[in-house]
């Protein structure tokens, strides 16, 4: 009991240490990647909060499948839009 | 599957028809198969309103002129028929009645994972229905099915918040019975039955949950998105306040293109059911038919852009979509050789369930293969919004689901309420509602191609002999669609007694006595062979 | 209280009803996750077509209040999680304790949420209502519409959430729960609740963090 | 007028006949086959039937390729020819006749280059390409000709083009067919498309006091764009002669070409896409001016272009 209580406590400590990347980041002169990175935390918490607080640690294969398959249908459809919207900017 | 040993007496396992007659014991019950016959009744209700309208429709398109209905009572009139029709019955037709009634039967289970969350879905669908009723009674709204942006938004007057409001409940019934199934199948599968020997009813119904479960709060996300641009002025769809009428369109569509595919998948199913029981023989190559269900679930979702081809869409992305398109229809064109190379070399009856399922072949393969020519760029540029589009997608949802939904209402009726009805009228509404329906729906291919836009009351002239013939055979198919209604509630009360098989057809639930008992298999059924499995000699002989 | 044979009904064993109860939560959150994805595509396809414009109007967005409520519901989540382990070994009061205080940062977050719409209202960037808007053009108007539909859509789920904690808290406390028999409860609603915080992880950077 | 088939006014319907023609071919090869196959079982391999049913197969994979494959090959065909005359149609040649379209609440309204303004009618002359510019002022329509084929939505907000080259002179029908309201069905009229001669005595009976682009000088005037924008004027604002089809640099470092679309952008929603080195100062005219006053406008700023600069009557 006490191991499972101290990996999320580590975790907690984690996602704030995460959370206060993600304020710093605002102030770094990191220009267009100020995105990207901003997103890749936020998917580095996410993971940790589904690995860790929901127990997928634990879960059997297909508990799993449904917790990522509407993220890779989003993700599928972010890329899709973003593409799009890329092509149309550079004047496609 | 072996052999069924079980007590002659009906009596000992009390029918769950006879288990508790008060209204509360109806009202509140959960168990999968009362749901299922409540479904069927507010269905069926919702159908008679929808084709009350669609009546309307057809009455007023006998003469060029707005005669019977005003323009703005014609606008009303296509939208009410639009929405009660896809939402209120197409959706749950096949899924909410057959796949409740059906799954735990056929899976060998005692009732679906969550029976309380079975029936929650039955009350929300009933919360919605009453937002469409209210909608309908205060004047109904004029923005066509699709709500488009910004006339959804700006410039209708109509009573769009309620109407979105009831397609937004109503969805969270889809999602909920979804979710049931999905779980269901997953967990609650007899000893033995391997995803191998799952009947293709059930793979149909699970490709179609995973579709409802996906797809469904993409729609929920529009509509809130139209309401709060209509009350609080939020501009993602205006175009003055920077947003996109495009977006909408795009939102619509992601749901809306897998919605057909959730109206026409389960109907698929039915047919592979029925297509086998009527040759008395094993599905020509199971694995590819049960594996079509799940690709067309999965390509579905990547081609909703070819409804947008002509609405401003970037051509490039438009040859992508069109591309898709040519993709989704392959596992359907697998579906149907299959369902005909089952035929051959079988023993086959042409008792009513089977004649539909016939039809549902023929009708579905003129609507698919219309919809691969409205995937044609150049071609959809021409017919796009006209009648031709009307007819694809009608042979599809009412020559397919509808076609298959009285097939599957046919073929499990007597399990469902343990009477036979009489057979030789059961093929005559199948032969009428065959003629019907080609009448009503042949000719506005011609008339879309002769440049007749749809949504339209008024004609040129030279259009009305099309009309009239179309007029014709709607007439046709109203007085078919209500014969049905006619001898299935006599067979209730005059029909002789069903026997467990009637149609001596493989699987599960026509192991069980028909009415099944409350707790479906009094001892639980362990399965030993593949789906289908004609040629155990036991099935055929029983009389 | 129906037998406990009879709540089991489709299931023969409790654990299989267990593994159906999780994996059909995890269902419903694919279903979630759904809903708020257009938000996410939009946002996304906002930020690559207008950088300039989310640059000006983030600034706008208090980043010391997005921060606060983003520490606020990490926190709550972690609550949440030993809140499921101590239903797991039937510690009922550490359910209850750990359940409520979570429901408590639940309306913090609200409240907190509150305060900057009320900032946002008195500085006119909320649309149809209050002052005139210091900030023109179209690109701008849109980036707060998009603030505040994806804000207001998971404020409603963090109220659904808070008010779900709170039952289950009390229903440990008061035993209607009996722990660690219908520990899949606060299991469920813990699922619930974590869901709504990873929501907000994704909402925070893309909304607040484009200054 | 045959009964069953549309008049056709333009090669380009043509080659959609023939495409429609082609592949309702292939449809009736993919399914007659079902419906004979059907109707051929049933009858001969009825119940009780005697009938040969021994060694059935169930199962075979090269068959099931096949019909997956034969199918997909034959229809692939034809997506490309039909994409490809798709995207062909979404580039004017240079040298079409620009008509510009408004359309609102259940009217179009066509502008021609000299002036010539026409509700709900339009007149095109025949051999010649034309390009139809169009945007909405309220919802969205779409302006369908079905003797050419062709359709195109008109979005509020932007600018959407059509191009056709009629080669049969004759009346034809204009229809909306994006459903747009309570008179979507009324909403539309005669295409008529004439000979040169006939076009060219059209254009002058049809009494016009100037050419769009003088329209637009006019309304330049009027509205007094002139203040901030002419050399003189105290104000910081771009010069606009020799400003359409020019590579714009903007404030947030992009660089757009001013075409039509950035015009009447710049015009209606002004601090949109603003200027590299201005300020972001000018008003917007949404409410002051409509699109078909825009469309002037634009034209209006077209004709400043330096190389034609003196044609800016």
């Amino acid at each position: 009991m006490g191991a499972q209580v101290r990996n999320r406590l580590i975790v907690w400590v984690a996602l704030m240490a995460l959370l206060a990347l993600t304020v710093a980041l605002t102030f770094a002169p990191l220009g267009g990647f100020r995105l990207a990175a901003s997103l890749a935390i936020a998917t580095a918490k996410a993971a940790l909060i589904y690995w860790v607080f929901m127990d997928l640690r634990t879960a059997d294969g297909l508990t799993r499948i449904a917790a990522l398959c509407a993220l890779a249908l989003l993700a599928i459809l972010v890329l899709l839009a973003v593409i799009d919207a890329a092509v149309r900017v550079s004047g496609g | 599957m072996s052999p069924v040993h079980r007590p002659e007496t009906v009596e000992e396992q009390q029918s769950y028809l006879r288990a508790g007659h008060s209204l509360r014991s109806w009202l509140f019950s959960t168990d999968h198969k009362r749901i299922a016959l409540l479904y069927l009744i507010s269905i069926s209700a919702f159908f008679f309103v929808g084709a009350l309208a669609a009546a309307a429709i057809r009455l007023e398109l006998v003469t060029p002129q707005t005669d019977f209905l005003t323009r703005e009572g014609y606008n009303r009139a296509f939208t009410i028929h639009g929405i009660v029709m896809v939402w209120f019955f197409l959706i749950p037709s096949i899924p909410a009645v057959f796949g409740n009634f059906l799954i735990p039967l056929m899976i060998g289970a005692k009732d679906l994972a969550f029976p309380k969350l079975n029936l929650l879905s039955w009350y929300i669908y009933v919360l919605g229905g009453i937002f469409v009723l209210y909608t309908l009674a205060v004047g109904g709204v004029d923005t066509g099915w699709t709500l488009y942006t910004p006339l959804s938004t700006q410039f209708a007057n109509g009573h769009v918040l309620t109407i979105a409001a009831a397609i937004f409940i109503v969805g969270f019934s889809s999602i909920l019975t979804g979710l049931n199934f999905i779980v269901t199948i997953h967990t609650l599968r007899a000893p033995g039955m391997t995803w191998g020997r799952l009947p293709l009813f059930v793979w149909s119904h699970y490709a179609t949950s995973v579709i409802l479960v996906l797809a469904t709060p993409v729609l929920a996300l529009a509509l809130v998105l139209i309401a709060a641009e209509r009350l609080f002025g939020l501009g993602v769809f205006d175009p003055k306040l920077g947003g996109d009428p495009l977006l909408f369109q795009n939102l619509f569509w992601f749901y809306s293109h897998p919605a057909v595919y959730i109206m026409v998948l389960p109907a698929m199913g039915v047919v592979s059911e029925l297509v086998t029981a009527a040759a008395h023989k094993r599905i020509f190559g199971y694995v590819f038919v049960a594996a079509s269900s799940i690709a067309i679930a999965g390509v579905g979702f990547v081609v909703w852009g070819h409804h947008m081809f002509v609405a401003g869409q970037s051509p490039y992305a438009s040859v992508v979509f069109s591309f898709l398109s040519l993709v989704v229809a392959v596992p359907s064109a697998i579906k149907v050789y299959n369902w005909t190379a089952t035929l051959y070399k079988g023993d086959i009856s042409l008792d009513p369930p089977f004649l539909f399922a016939m039809g549902f072949i023929g009708l579905f393969v003129i609507g698919g293969l219309t919809g691969l020519m409205l995937a044609m760029l150049a071609v959809d540029a021409h017919v796009h919004d006209t009648t031709f589009v009307v007819a694809h997608f009608h042979y599809i949802m009412v020559g397919g689901a509808v076609t298959a939904f009285f097939g599957a209402l046919h073929f499990w009726w007597p399990k469902i309420t343990g009477r036979m009805y009489n057979l030789v009228w059961g093929r005559i509404a199948a032969a009428l509602i065959f003629l019907g329906f080609n009448l009503t729906f042949f000719p506005q291919f011609v008339l879309g191609y002769l440049g007749m836009p749809r949504r339209y009351p008024v004609y040129p002239p030279q259009f009305q002999w099309l009309h009239d013939l179309s007029s014709a055979g709607a007439s046709i198919l109203g007085v078919a669609y209500a014969l049905p209604l006619v001898y299935l509630v006599w067979s209730l009360r005059r029909g002789p007694p069903a026997p467990a098989n009637p149609w001596e057809a493989f699987g599960l639930e026509w192991t069980v006595p028909s009415p099944p008992p409350k707790h479906n298999f009094d001892t639980p059924p362990v399965v030993t062979g593949p789906a289908y499995d004609y040629r155990l000699k036991t099935v055929r002989k029983r009389r | 209280m129906s037998t406990a044979a009879e709540r089991l009904e489709p299931f023969d064993l409790r654990s299989q009803k267990r593994r159906a109860d999780r994996f059909g939560m995890f269902v419903f959150l694919a279903s979630e996750i759904m809903l708020f994805g257009p938000l996410f595509v939009a946002m996304a396809v906002y930020r690559v077509l207008h950088p300039q414009a989310a640059a000006e109007t983030a600034r706008h967005l208090n980043l010391w209040l997005g921060a606060a409520n983003t520490a606020l519901l990490l926190t709550s989540s972690l609550l949440v999680a030993l809140a499921v382990l101590a239903g797991q070994n039937g510690r009922r009061r550490v359910v209850a304790a750990c359940l409520l205080t979570a429901a408590l940062l639940g309306v913090a977050f609200l409240v907190v949420k509150g305060v900057e719409y009320q900032a946002e209202y008195v500085e006119g960037l909320m649309p149809k209502i209050g002052p005139p808007s210091p900030i023109a053009g179209r690109a701008p108007t849109l980036f707060m519409s998009l603030y505040f539909v994806s804000t207001a859509l998971h404020a409603v789920h963090v109220t659904v959430g808070a008010l779900l904690l709170a039952g289950t808290g009390v229903g440990a406390w008061s035993r209607r729960l009996p722990l660690p028999k219908r520990a899949m409860t606060v299991e469920v609603v813990g699922l619930y609740w974590h869901l709504v915080d990873v929501i907000w992880v994704f909402l925070f950077p893309l909304l607040y963090l484009a200054r | 007028m045959n009964p069953f088939w549309p008049e056709r006014a333009s090669v380009y319907a043509g080659h959609i006949d023939l495409l429609m023609w082609a592949f309702t071919g292939v449809v009736a090869l993919l399914a007659g086959p079902v419906f004979l196959l059907i109707l051929w079982f049933a009858i001969k391999y009825r119940r009780g039937q005697a009938a040969d049913r021994e060694h059935v197969i169930d199962q075979s994979m090269w068959i099931e390729v096949s019909w997956a494959v034969i199918p997909f090959v034959l229809t692939v065909g034809f997506f490309v020819y039909a994409a490809w005359i798709f995207v062909g149609l979404q580039r004017a040649p240079a040298d079409a006749l620009t008509i510009d379209v408004v359309a609102k609440q259940w009217m179009w309204k066509f502008q021609h280059p000299e002036g010539q303004r026409e509700i709900d009618d339009l007149h095109v002359p025949v051999d010649q390409p034309v390009k139809l510019v169009m945007t909405s002022q309220d919802v969205i329509h779409s302006l369908y000709l079905p003797a050419l084929r062709i359709k195109q939505d008109v979005l509020p907000g932007r600018y959407t083009s059509l191009w056709f080259k009629a080669d049969r002179p004759g009346t034809y029908r204009v229809i909306c067919s994006q459903f747009c309201g309570l008179d979507h069905s009324v909403m539309g009229g005669r295409f008529i498309v004439m000979r040169q001669a006939d076009y060219a005595r059209w254009l002058a009976t049809s009494q016009v006091d100037a050419s769009l682009a003088g329209q637009g000088k006019a309304l330049y005037a009027r509205l007094g764009c002139g203040g901030c924008h002419d050399g003189a004027s105290a104000v910081r604002a771009p010069s606009l002669v020799g400003l359409a089809g020019q590579a714009t640099p903007l404030q947030d470092g992009r660089v757009v070409t001013a075409d039509a679309q950035y015009l009447r952008d710049s015009v209606m929603a002004p601090n949109r896409d603003v200027a590299a080195g201005y300020p972001a100062a000018m008003p917007t005219y949404a409410n002051l001016i409509g699109e078909d006053q825009v469309t002037a406008l634009v034209a209006y700023l077209q004709s400043l272009a330096p190389a034609r600069s003196g044609a800016a009557s």
